[in-house]
Order: structure tokens, then sequence, then C-alpha cells
């Protein structure tokens, strides 16, 4: 699968986005100059650490930035149209409808007041105009699609495990059959069985309904075994854009690589995974040139002085390195 | 063999918090039996592994061994000596032996200590000398953990630090007592992955250097296998099977260690996983399956699971496993 | 549960106002009676005051506590130390439904103002709107009630003769007595005209008894609407395209909860106001009452009066954690 | 206490959500203890003698208007607020002296300790407090020790249960639980590291107690159960020109209540601006 390549299959390109927060000491450039798409019933796992604006981007899509940061620059063309120029009444048909969110915490991303049922029904009636019993047998259908069971209807948020509230949150991701998932972080707070299951029933749910997944997360073997396609993260910037393959087999830019060989494989016994020198970047002052620059061990003068552009390959990948210019 | 660090039937109970009404509608008192009779050793010299999901228990047991956590019923031996009768003031003084890291570097710093107060702490704390010298302890210690200059980091907050220097603080002051014993509670996981194998790294180092025995809790099996020798894995309070590191990733017999282990990702785009994965949600640890607690879920049960609890048992020389129906040769990890 | 300890509560309060009249230093008995009475009276006094058995032998301290417990829950308050000699009791009866009455117009002023300052100060954090309405919280809590009281009194009663200056009712109006709550009362007798000199005469003191607790509740939900505000789930909601409506709707019912649970102080708080307020406009309450007859060292009333407002704050807990144990899903008798 | 103080200022002035609030804070409370402490250099009158004509209005003479008794109203605004300030002070030192160590011990032992006192605490918190304070000091009769007492003892419950929560909570974290671990004895914990944590939320508690105390002192104060007349007390001022308030003499009662609600904002706004800061 070609991942850079712009067509008509794409449900989302995103263009030299920019988000800033202000903070007193300054701006924090979260997500600076990140240019990404992603096709039709594609899973793109979008990996970075701490600091790497991954949250940031999704966040970014669905125009959810907290005050005061906010999107600078950049285009975000979903289904053709630039969302960030559409009004406020406008983008709310949208999150919900066709772009859904899955968030990290299971835990904290339902009203602990109110029934797990109900809080489909609440969503499915505000973007359709359909009755209540009509909107209850939805959420019963998309209870029993996500393995929770329509009998639980009736149940609250703390009577569910992790594990299973965060089928609750993807029911309310797919009830009204969103053209995009953005996953954000969805199985960090579950043990790894747990983890395993919902990362299946996502599987399940794009070859029943071609859903379209964007998986952002710190775990690039989860990524490798799961996505289509891969895309890198570091400091703000995409550094890296390829398929699961190149990614997983032959990355290109030295912190892909760092952090390939920093991830274990419990597979092979003998091996020793090995880490990348340096700190995790200060975000309120990144480095100058490119910001990967102080824990690399290819930097050349060049990268201290000149920030690097993504770049083409010849397979189809993109890169941000001096090294493949 | 030697038995540097004996843990025998280690359990921890803790009473279950109930509704006024309901305590007045049942006299019995219901418990979470957190850990219920884990019995191990780790010999001088090498890195133990308690690994599992949350609530099996992995962490209680880490901490009921340092004491943290008072064990309802047990014994702990650190060099033949009980550490689980011990009471007050002898106990104190022997904390100095066993110390812990702890998994949140953010939350394991006193914010209004500064970092050379916090590293010489312990040393203060058992009154070993003057505090000049102390001082200079510390700064070497700073030095040992990579935190250079020591006398810069010296004087600093750890709001000033990022997780992972500030893993490194916690790792000084665990080792400047020179302990025997140092339980880590997950000290990698709120790292980031690009980070993680250093301070692994270190922690060897430093065990050479010092001459340390490791009890490393985890719940990432990944991680463990990157520093352990040994490694038990933890199921709703009990060890279901125990066995060097090697044998335990590429012969894993016990079924639910066979689930764990398929379910870790491998970041290999080649490797083809045979998932096998459990029925159902952990159970109740209140009121826990009869037999073995794993067989409502287990995929290999049969009726004597559901009615027997099988006793962990040696398989060959340093496997043990608790399982009826142990699987050998499952065909998970390819030779 | 905190329902389990309205007992304890209620026996813990009575042990403090026993402690305050007993054991606190010197002689009450020679305070109230003056430094000159005749013996015999002082032995009354001290029997009144159950000090001294029938025959006059003193009473050890915690058999009078015994007994005094046991009276209370009996519903006994003693007598009243002047006048007639009443059963503290027969006055309280008197007394506390204009008190109540006071309160609950108070209290609704208060969460009506308050909650809606609160909500909208968190919804506009950081704007000049919610530093001016936390100015408001501030400045409102700290409203001295007398004073606040006098000078509306002499701006719309004295002055421009809007309202009534103080008191409860007009002289010469007559509300037959149902509850004693005359607002209540004058409807379900169906007197208009004690309906409508009732209620103005509580305009003055329900509004500035609302207007001071507001600032309280004003302080509380914004600090409620925040954190639940920066919850996650609230996001979840706005990413499901929900509008601000349906999300402050959320918001709200979470950010009640904490408000719902501190209903006790803020019930205690709501008295005190009460108090200040009843005495300024001399509105004939469980407040007027303890005052006046601390002036005349009438101690039997004064415990009687105490004990009264500890039950009123023992009750009103109950109710509360009833109340939000259906509200709340997690929580469970 | 003064060095967290500074620090407090010297970190936070400069930006931050609470500067405005303490700066105006620290201007009323700091202009109105300069009154108090330099009353008779501020005034030539006894506030406790005549010194003049009975119930003057505002003049040049007498700023505030003298009252009933001829007595001069701005003299006793001034001392009035030595007054106040001597009770108030008094009383929630003496609350935080016995509330703190309590709520300290209650909160990091735990078990019956804990639940008994907790249980008597919330019994008098939810009490109302100027009730309570009016109970008390009808008892034990007018005066500044006594007035100071019967506000003290309200005000005890309020520093046990926010330090014994704040022990709780600091109790639960990760770092004293480290600090168990190296050995460490009860003392170095609660005091080594404990009680600096609790120091920045302890000056916020004391800095809106004291707001809270003022009223609760004026009122005492209006109900003559303060410090005996004649005495400057600006509740007790208040309570007597309530009688004159038909007739118009309207400073009377307008110069006494605008100093005690002036003097609670005050900590009110220093306590919320405090609080801004050190819980971000």
């Amino acid at each position: 699968m070609n991942s850079k390549e712009v067509n008509s299959q794409n449900i989302l390109a995103i263009k030299g986005l920019k988000t800033y927060y202000p903070i007193s000491r300054g701006i924090v450039k979260a997500v600076d100059d990140v240019t990404l798409a992603v096709s039709k019933s594609e899973f793109l796992g979008l990996v970075g650490e701490s600091g790497s604006g991954k949250s940031t981007l999704g966040l970014s899509i669905l125009r959810l930035i907290p005050p005061p940061g906010r999107i600078v620059e950049g285009s975000i063309l979903f289904d053709g149209s630039d969302i960030i120029q559409i009004s406020n009444a406008q983008m709310r048909r949208l999150r919900g409808r066709k772009i859904s969110m899955v968030f990290q915490d299971p835990m904290t991303s339902l009203d602990p007041l109110m029934k797990v049922g109900d809080h489909i029904v609440e969503t499915v009636r505000w973007h359709e105009n359909i009755t209540k019993s009509e909107a209850v047998a939805r959420a019963k259908k998309a209870l029993d699609l996500v393995g929770i069971g329509s009998e639980r209807f009736q149940d609250y948020p703390h009577q569910f495990s992790g594990g299973m509230r965060q089928r609750v949150m993807i029911a309310l991701a797919i009830c009204l059959n969103s053209s995009l998932i953005i996953a954000d972080e969805p199985t960090t707070a579950l043990d790894v069985i747990v983890q395993g299951r919902v990362l299946d029933l996502l599987s399940d749910l794009r070859e029943k309904y071609g859903l379209t997944l964007m998986l952002i997360t710190h775990d690039l073997a989860a990524v490798i075994e799961r996505c289509d396609n891969v895309a890198v993260m570091y400091a703000g910037q995409l550094v890296e854009h390829g398929t699961r393959r190149q990614i997983g087999m032959d990355p290109l830019h030295p912190y892909t690589q760092g952090l390939l060989k920093s991830t274990p494989n419990i597979r092979v016994v003998s091996s020793k995974s090995s880490f990348i020198g340096g700190t995790s970047p200060d975000m309120t002052n990144p480095p100058r040139g490119c910001r990967f620059h102080p824990r690399c061990a290819f930097a050349k003068d060049t990268c201290r002085r000149e920030v690097p552009v993504l770049t083409n390959q010849n397979d189809g990948r993109t890169v941000r390195c001096f090294l493949y210019t | 063999m030697n038995e540097f660090v004996k843990v025998v039937s280690l359990k921890k109970y803790f009473p279950v918090q109930k509704g006024a009404l309901e305590r007045l509608a049942s006299r019995t008192r219901d418990y979470v039996r957190a850990v219920d009779g884990v019995t191990f050793t780790i010999e001088k010299g090498r890195v133990m592994t308690l690994a599992g999901e949350s609530g099996s228990g992995k962490t209680t047991t880490g901490k009921m061994i340092l004491r943290l956590v008072e064990p309802t019923e047990g014994h702990v031996f650190l060099g033949g000596t009980d550490v689980a009768s011990m009471k007050g003031e002898t106990l104190r003084k022997y904390r100095r032996r066993m110390q812990m890291i702890f998994q949140d570097p953010y939350a394991s710093l006193d914010p209004r200590q500064k970092i050379g107060d916090a590293v010489s702490e312990p040393l203060r704390v058992h009154g070993i000398s003057n505090s000049s010298e102390r001082r200079q302890l510390a700064i070497q210690m700073l030095q040992k953990v990579g935190l250079t200059p020591p006398d810069d980091f010296f004087n600093l907050y750890p709001r000033n630090m990022s997780g992972g220097q500030r893993q490194r603080v916690a790792i000084a002051r665990a080792i400047i007592l020179h302990p025997d014993l140092v339980v880590a509670d997950e000290p990698v996981s709120m790292i980031d992955v690009s980070l993680r194998a250093s301070i692994l790294e270190l922690m060897l180092k430093l065990k050479a250097e010092f001459d340390l025995t490791y009890l490393f809790v985890t719940h990432d099996l990944a991680v463990a296998k990157e520093i352990s020798d040994t490694v038990a894995i933890m199921y709703m309070g009990e060890i279901v099977e125990i066995a060097s590191k090697e044998e335990l990733y590429t012969k894993p017999t016990h079924p639910y260690t066979i689930c764990l282990l398929s379910a870790v990702p491998v970041p290999d785009p080649d490797n083809v996983s045979h998932r096998i994965v459990p029925k159902g949600e952990i159970s109740s640890v209140v009121h826990p399956p009869p037999g073995c607690r794993f067989n409502p879920r287990c995929p290999f049960a049969q009726a004597v699971c559901n009615e027997k609890h099988p006793d962990l048992q040696e398989m060959r020389e340093g496997h043990s496993v608790a399982c009826f129906f142990p699987q050998e040769n499952n065909g998970l990890i390819d030779p | 549960m905190r329902m389990v300890l309205t007992l304890p509560t209620i026996l813990i309060l009575l042990t403090l106002v026993f402690l305050i009249t007993h054991v606190m230093p010197g002689d009450p008995v020679r305070s109230i009676a003056g430094m000159y009475a005749g013996e015999k009276n002082i032995l009354e006094l001290r029997h009144a005051l159950g000090l001294v058995d029938d025959k006059g032998n003193p009473i050890p301290l915690y058999i009078q506590f015994v007994n005094y417990v046991v009276k209370v829950f009996q519903g006994d308050l003693g007598n009243s130390l002047i006048w007639g000699k009443q059963p503290v009791m027969l006055e309280v009866r008197h007394y506390l439904p204009a008190t109540i009455e006071l309160t609950i117009w108070g209290f609704l002023v208060s969460i009506a103002i308050g909650l809606s300052v609160g909500v909208l100060s968190a919804y506009k954090r950081g704007t000049v709107i919610d530093h001016s309405l936390r100015i408001y919280g501030i400045v409102a809590y700290a409203l001295f009630i007398p004073w606040i009281g006098m000078l509306c009194q002499m701006v719309f009663s004295v002055k421009l003769h809007l309202l009534p200056v103080a008191g409860r009712i007009d002289p010469g109006v007559y509300i037959d007595r149902i509850t004693g709550m005359y607002v209540l009362d004058s409807i379900l007798t169906g007197n208009w005209v004690g309906f409508y000199s009732a209620i103005r005469h509580l305009i003055l003191p329900s509004l500035i008894l609302g207007i001071m607790l507001s600032g309280v509740f004003s302080r509380l939900s914004r600090n409620s609407m925040l954190e639940v505000l920066s919850q996650d789930f609230i996001t979840a909601i706005r990413a499901r395209g929900l509008p601000e409506r349906v999300v402050l709707k959320h918001a709200f019912k979470n950010a009640f909860i904490p408000i719902l649970t501190m209903m006790g102080l803020e019930f205690a708080m709501l008295l005190t106001g009460a108090m200040l307020t009843e005495t300024t406009f001399s509105w004939p309450g469980m407040g007027s009452f303890l005052i006046d007859r601390i002036a005349y060292r009438d101690y039997n009333s004064l415990q009687g009066s105490v004990v009264i407002f500890a039950i009123m704050i023992s009750v009103v807990s109950l109710i509360v954690d009833v109340v939000y144990a259906f509200i709340d899903p997690r929580i469970r008798f | 206490m003064t060095l967290e103080f500074s620090r407090l200022f010297s970190r936070v002035l400069p930006k931050g959500q609470g500067r405005g609030l303490v700066i105006a804070g620290s201007a009323i409370v700091g202009f109105i203890v300069f009154l108090a402490i330099f009353a008779p250099f501020l005034t030539a009158y006894d506030p406790t003698h005549p010194a003049g004509l009975s119930m003057v209005p505002p003049s040049a003479d007498h700023p505030m208007g003298t009252n009933t008794l001829g007595f001069d109203l701005y003299s006793r605004m001034l001392y009035g607020g030595r007054t106040i300030l001597i009770v108030v002070l008094f009383s929630t030192f003496l609350s935080m002296i016995c509330g703190m160590p309590l709520g300290l011990l209650s909160g990091y032992l735990g078990g019956v300790v804990d639940r008994s006192l907790s249980v008597v605490m919330d019994s008098i918190y939810v009490f109302p407090g100027l009730i309570l304070a009016i109970a008390m000091a009808a008892v034990l009769g007018p005066g500044i020790t006594n007035a100071a007492v019967a506000i003290a003892i309200v005000y005890i419950p309020t520093y046990f249960r926010m330090i014994r929560g704040h022990t709780l909570s600091i109790k639960e974290q990760r770092y004293i639980e480290a600090v168990r671990s190296i050995g460490a004895k009860t003392r170095t914990i609660l005091f080594g590291h404990i009680l600096p944590n609790i120091l920045p939320t302890l000056i916020v508690i004391f800095s809106l107690n004291v707001a809270d105390a003022i009223l609760t002192e004026a009122g005492l104060s209006f109900f003559g159960l303060s410090v005996p007349a004649p005495t400057p007390d600006w509740g007790y001022d208040l309570r007597a020109g309530q009688p004159f308030l038909p007739s118009g003499s309207w400073w009377l009662i307008t110069f006494p209540g605008l100093m005690i609600i002036l003097l609670a904002i005050g900590f009110s706004l220093l306590g919320d601006g405090l609080n801004e800061m050190t819980s971000p």
C-alpha cells in the first residue's frame, strides 16, 4: 500500500498542520508542520513518545484543542472539505457522526451518572432525527456488536471493567457509522490480554464495516502488528511515514531506527534492546535545526543549523532527515 | 541451593469495605485475597521477576517482602533472618538492607526536597557518617547513576528534572545504603520507550558493582525479558508458573502464561502470532472460583480443574507450574 | 454512610452543650441569680437546672449528664428560668416555624443566585465575567448581615417606604396558625391579606440571607464545575458532537454531587446567617429567642435552643444522605 | 513560614492568576492593620471618653461623627480595629495550634483514634459557628480572652479537617511510602516530609479562616458578647447605632459595618489569591 499518495481514496488529508499552546514561558509547538493522509479502511498507527504531539494531532482533527491552545496554520481535508474553515455548528455535526474518538482512560471517559445505553441514545438522537425507541434499538445493537451484550444497557459505567468500558467507547464511536475513528492510546490503561481483545474487536469491525482507524500510541510493537501504515512523530513533527513492513524491517530515520531497537521482542529471548542516548526533548525549548540532532548518531553540521523537510522516497514512504535528501 | 531470599507461603487478605446496611445484614467479613500463599526463593546476585496483570498481587507481594504492607501470614527470610516477624526499631534499622525503587518517578520524590537531600536522606535516617561525608557520598552516587555533573543536580528540585532523571535519583537513593535486596516496582513503565533500556542497563551495572539482588515487579513481559534471570507468573494472588527466563519464554506450560505471552505484541512484521485468548474476564478476588483459579477462563480446562486446586510442582530443575494439564510443545514459539 | 453518624452527632453536640453549661469555669447559678439572691432562690434554681435532687443534695456530674440526655430524647428540654417558667419545648414550637420559613426562602434565593453565578463563572473561566463573579462571591459572603440589613432598612423602609422595617407581619393582620409558617398558612387558609403582608416582610430578610449564602454556593459550585469540566468524559461528550448545553447538563449533574454532600455545612452557615438576620429584622425565630434569653441568663432556654439547632442540622444531614444515594448510582446502602 | 511566604511571592507574583487578588487583599489588610497599630498617632481622641456633643454628623472635627455618648467614632474605628484583630488573630492561632497537630496525628495514624476524633470534630464542624460561639461566650462572660476562646473552639475542626484531609492524601503519595521504605522514623516523616508539604495550604486556610472569624467576632460583638463596653469594638458600635436608624443617623451604622466587611473581604481576597497560587 502506498502511504503518501494523495488521491481520491483519502478520507483524511492533513497538510502543514501547526497547533501551538501559549504558556507563561513561551509557546509550546505541540504539532509543528505535520502532513499526513489516511485512506478509506486504512489502519494508520501514529507512534510517538511523551511530548511528540501525537495526542494534540488527534485532538486537532476534531478541533478539540483546549484553549488557549489553537491551530495556527495548515489544512485538514476531510471528505474533501477543510474542517479548519467550517463553522462550529458544522464541526459539531461531524464529530461523533463522521469522525469519532476513543480516549485513553476508559475509567473517566463516561459520565458516571448516566447509564451506558443512554450515552449511545443521547448521541444517536442528537445526530439523527429518530424516535427514542429506534435509538434504544440502535444502542442495543451497538452494544451487541462490541461484545458487551444489549442486556447491560441499563448498567452504569462503574459496573464495568476497564476493558468493557473501552468497548462502550467503541460502541459510541461506531453507533453512527463514523467514517474515521481516532483512538488515542485506547489500550494503554488496559492489561495486555484485554489490550489484544480490544484491538481484535477493532480489526473485526474493519472486516465487517470497512472502518478507518487512526491508532495513536507509544507502542511501536502494537502498531507494527496491527496497522497497515505507521507514522512516527518526534517533538511535534512527523519524522517517518511508511508501511508496517518498511517501518518494522527497515526504518530510515535514525529516530525510528532507535525506537525500533528500543522495543523489546519477546520472541527473541537472547536479544537485548538498546536505547537512544540523551533525554526527551523539552517542548518549550526544542533544539534548533533537526529536533532529533542532539540524540542522533549521524548528526552533521547541517542538522544543527537547518530544519529538514519531509521528502518522498522511491519506495513510497516519507522521511524527514538530511540523510535521505 | 543458595537461598538468599526465601519467601514462604506469604498471604495478604484485605477486608472488603461494605456499605452500612450490608454490614448490618451479614456478620461475616469478606476479604480480597490479594496474595494467597506465595513461595519462592532468589539466589544472591540474581534478578527475579514477578509478572502478572493488575490485581495479580505482584506489587503487594513485593511490598510485603519490604514490610511496607503487613503480611497476613507467612515468612520472608533475608539471609536467614525472618523479616516478617520483625518489629519496631529492629525492623526500622533492618530496612537499610532492603530497598525499593518505585513505579512513578514523578510521585516517589518529595517535591519540596532537593535532589541531593533526597539521595543522602537514607544515610541521615540511619545515622551514617557526618553531614559533609554524606554530601560526598551522595555526589558520588549521583555520578554513578549518570547524573553528571553531580554538583549541578545536587541542588535541583524534582520538578526541574525529566522522568528518566528522576528515576535515576530514585535508584541512587535506593542503592546508597548498599542494601542486600532491591525491590523494583515497574521501574521503567512510566519512562519513554527509547530510554527504558538505559535505566535497565544502569540497574544491572549497579547490581554488579554493589553485589545486589533484585526482585523486579512488572506487568510487561517484554521488559521482564530484558533484565530477569528467573520469572514467576502470578494470577489472582498465586504463582502459577516459575522458571528461568529462557525456559519461560520458549517453553511456557501454564495455559495462563501461554495466553499472556501470546498477547504481547511483537515489533516484527513477519511474526505470525497464534493468539490464545482466555475466556471472559478475571474472576472475583473476593469469591475466587473453586479448584484452579484460572479454570473458568482456561481454554484447556477439564472437570478436575473445577474441583481440585493445583499446587506448584516442579516439572524439571528450576521450572515449576501449578496446572493439572501443563501444555508442552504448544507450538507457540518457533524454536 | 453518614446516615449512621446522625445519632452520634446529636449525642456529641449534646455533650458539648452540657460541657459548656456545666463544666466551664464559674458558678452559673450565682451569675444567673445575682450576688445577693437568697439561699432559697439559689436552691430552686439549682433544682431547675438539674444540679440538685428534690432534697437539695448535689447530683454527680455524670448522672446529671445521663438525666439530661434521657430528658432530651423524651422531648423534654426543661423549663424556662424566667417569665412563667414555661417548658422550653413549648416556646420552641412558637419560635421554630419562623426560623424555618426564613431559612427556606433564604436557601432558595442562595441556591438560585449561587449556582448560576458559580456555573457561569466556571464556564467563562479566566474571563472578565469570571473575575467579576468571583469578586461578587467574596464580597457577598463578607457582607456582614446586620450592616447590610440596616442599610437596606434605611433605604427601602425609612427613606422609600417600600417595605416594612421589621417583623413578620403587619400589626392588625392575623393568620390562622397551621404550620406556623405564615406564607404557607395564609395560602392554606386563603388569607390573601395575610399572604401579602407576610411576603412583604419576607423580602428583605430572605434576600439578604440568600445573597450572603450565595457567596458560599458560588464558590463551591465554581470549584466543583471546574473540576468536572476538566474531566475526560466532558471532552468525550464534545467529541461526540453534542452541543454545549448538553455538555453543561452533564457537567452540572456531576458538579452538584459535591455541593450536595456539603449541604449539612451549608445549612449550618444558613442558620448562622438566619440568626443575624432575625436579630436585625426583629424576626421572632430561634435566633431572636436565643439572644433574648441570653440577656436574662436563661440557661435552660439557651441549652434547649442549641439542642434544637443540633437536631435540625442532623436531620438535614440525614436527608442529604438519602438524596445523595438516590442521585449517585455508585452509592449503595 | 515567612520563608514560605516570600518564596511564594517571589515565585508567582510576577505572573499568574492569584496575583491581583493577593495584592488587593494585602493592601486592604495592610491598611487596616496600619490604622490599628498607629491609632494613637492618627487621632487625638480617647475612644472611651466623650469628645464633644453627642450624635454629631461627620465633620472636619469628627470625620465619622460622634455617637450617643459623644464618643468620637473615628477614634473608635481605629481602636476597634485593634480589638477585632487581637481577638481574631489570637483565636485563629489558638485553633491552629490545637487543630493542626490533632489533624496531623489523626490523619497519619488512622484507626480508632482517627475515627473517634473525626466524629467529634465533624459534629462540631457542622454546627453553626456563630451559635456555638454565642453559647460559649454567654457562659464564659465578656472579655478578650473569653471571646477568643469561644471563637477558637469553633474553628478547631476547620484546621483539624483540612490538615487531616491533606495529611491523608499526602500519606498516600508514593514519596511518603518511599521515605518509609528507607527506614525513616515517624517523626522524620511527619515533620520532615508531610508538614512542609502542608504549609502552603495552612497559610491559605489561616487567611480564609481569619476572614470567617472576623465575621464571627463581629457577630459576638454585635450581640454584646465579645469585649465589655465601652471598649471600642465594631460590632458593638453597629448594634448601638441601630435604634437611631429611623432618625437618619446613618454614620452610626455605616462606618462600623464598612470596617467589618472591608477587613473580611481583605482576608478573603488574600486567602483566595494564595489558594490559587499554591494549587495551580
